[in-house]
């Protein structure tokens, strides 16, 4: 199969099964190499990125799934109803967040840092499968562990949990350096 | 200080503290722990009462926030480097760590509102795809199974049949009610073990004529096996399982 | 809206409703006039003509749908044939066993000898093309008579039915026999 050929072999299992399909298998199904069909799958999301395209193709750690761009939002949401989100209180954003930073996270190391209980919240993301168990810690009790979802990175449009916006847990030492440094700043200008 | 701010609006101790440090517009790191405790325990004088579970959870931070307070008054701890510790550190790093995290829910917000803008499809796939039926590989299916071993399972079976039907119950006129006592049965069993060394599972199920019997011998088992009394082994499935004793 | 954009839009309302939209609905998401929708579309089916695509829209009666170029379904059914991994089951292999013996057999009387229902194992047994209907017994309820398959046969190396090493009655008096003598040796130790 010819490199044209195979790019529009994926376009076509992308289009037809509508959700995600890992590489893994669009691989099996082009009977080609993962490195290969991953490049592939790369340049076509290039070429849907033009601006005669309305699709564009999202990564999902090492799937894809194909969608429309926002940009034409407007115009499908006059003729088609959107899937309701769930509405997120303050309580589940900032769990959520902490999950998804610190992942695979404990109930008790959540409420360490929320300092007030959250098993309903977890409970509540667990229900909108944005959370999910993955598994128990090895330690007394052998608590559950909670990590996020595809459709957590679907839902807030991240290809991977690597790639959340800004602060690692690591960062928290550089954050804190940082405002420091303004700190000092501002007191020398006398603020 | 006007306390038109209700409790209910803060998600913990720790939202109500930063919401407090912001008010006062003081330093994160350096803060007056007198002012900001005076204020903390106005708000919660004013905090409904109903829900004990919120409460509490302020309460907590109340005490942290005394106990601060306290050790603030006292001549500083110094580490075995010689510098002082702030007794005021381990409650700035908790916040400062929440922030980030609230921060960053802030920002998971926003990218979910332009995420939903994403319009995703159902599948929809040709007919001839949707009905095409997965050829089963005979070979594989099959795998090592052969005649032999199928008679096995065959022959298993009918022996099973056979043992469901109770010889001795049936020739019985009526149904008398068995009390089954665990403990009986473990120095039954134990005694069992002893005089037999090894013996076959299914030979000690027969004698069960009732199923509470047959469970009471089944946990009997499996609480020899816990106490290292015995081990079990079974060659293949459907095999008899053999019970032999690991007693002195 | 620029030509380049509308049929960007285009191409996302057909993406994102996977069936036949009609004319007019693409129309009113646009807010342009339907002819010169209707010639967008046009160009668009011509543009999705090109090799490099593995998807086609197809016209029906006013109404225009996206989907899959035909020459791409095997790839397609590739994908589907990925998650299955047939295995005979402990409880098939009991089911066959009993059919391979005692045929033809009602499905009754094979659950009085497995002592549960086996419905679901006849089925799928069936499915795996071991087992086959051969009438129906001359009883109240004509119930269905199973037996095995030619690919059974071949699957387990026999030549015949003939050919399976049968059960005789006097086993079965053997068995019971065993049975009663294993009792007795245990009613003698108590047990």
């Amino acid at each position: 199969m010819n490199k044209t050929k195979a790019k529009a072999a994926i376009e076509a299992i992308l289009f037809s099964f509508g959700e995600s399909v890992e590489l893994t298998k669009i691989a099996a199904a082009l009977e080609m190499n993962k490195d290969v069909v991953e490049s592939l799958v790369r340049e076509l999301m290039d070429e849907y990125e033009a601006e005669n395209r309305g699709l564009q193709i999202i990564e999902l750690e090492q799937a894809y799934q194909m969608c429309t761009k926002r940009a034409y939002y407007d115009n499908l949401i006059k003729i088609k109803e959107q899937p309701r989100k769930h509405v997120l209180t303050d309580v589940l954003l900032e769990t959520l967040s902490i999950i998804a930073y610190k992942q695979p996270i404990t109930r008790v190391e959540i409420e360490k840092i929320r300092g007030v209980s959250c098993g309903h919240a977890v409970n509540k993301l667990v229900e909108y499968n944005l959370v999910q168990e993955l598994g128990r810690l090895d330690a007394p009790g052998r608590p559950l562990l909670f990590g996020t979802t595809e459709e957590f990175l679907r839902s807030f449009g991240v290809n991977s949990v690597d790639e959340l916006p800004v602060l690692k847990p690591d960062q928290i030492d550089e954050f804190k350096a940082q405002a420091e440094q303004e700190l000092n700043a501002m007191e020398q200008v006398g603020i | 200080m006007e306390l038109n701010v209700k409790l209910d609006s803060f998600e913990g101790p720790l939202d109500l503290l930063l919401h407090l440090i912001d008010k006062n517009k003081v330093n994160i790191y350096d803060i007056p722990i007198s002012l900001i405790t005076e204020q903390y325990l106005e708000y919660l004088g004013e905090m409904k009462r109903h829900d004990l579970n919120i409460m509490s959870e302020f309460l907590v931070m109340a005490t942290t926030l005394l106990d601060i307070k306290a050790k603030m008054l006292l001549p500083a701890e110094v580490t075995e480097e010689g510098e002082e510790i702030d007794p005021r550190s381990d409650l700035v790093q908790q916040l400062i760590e929440y922030k980030m995290y609230k921060y960053m829910s802030y920002e998971l917000r926003d990218r979910q509102i332009d995420a939903a803008k994403n319009f995703f499809k159902g599948k929809s796939l040709p007919k001839e795809v949707e009905e095409y039926q997965v050829p089963v590989d005979m070979a594989e299916l099959v795998g090592d199974m052969n005649l032999v071993k199928l008679q096995e399972i065959f022959k298993s079976m009918m022996k099973r049949q056979v043992e469901r039907i109770d010889p001795v119950r049936a020739s019985f006129g009526k149904i008398e009610k068995e009390e089954v006592s665990m403990e009986e049965e473990m120095e039954k069993m134990e005694q069992y073990v002893l005089s037999h060394k090894k013996f076959s599972f299914r030979e000690i199920l027969a004698g069960s004529h009732s199923k509470v019997k047959m469970i009471v011998v089944f946990l009997a088992i499996l609480e020899f096996m816990k106490m290292g009394k015995i081990t079990i082994t079974q060659e293949h499935t459907f095999d008899d399982i053999i019970i032999e004793s690991c007693m002195e």
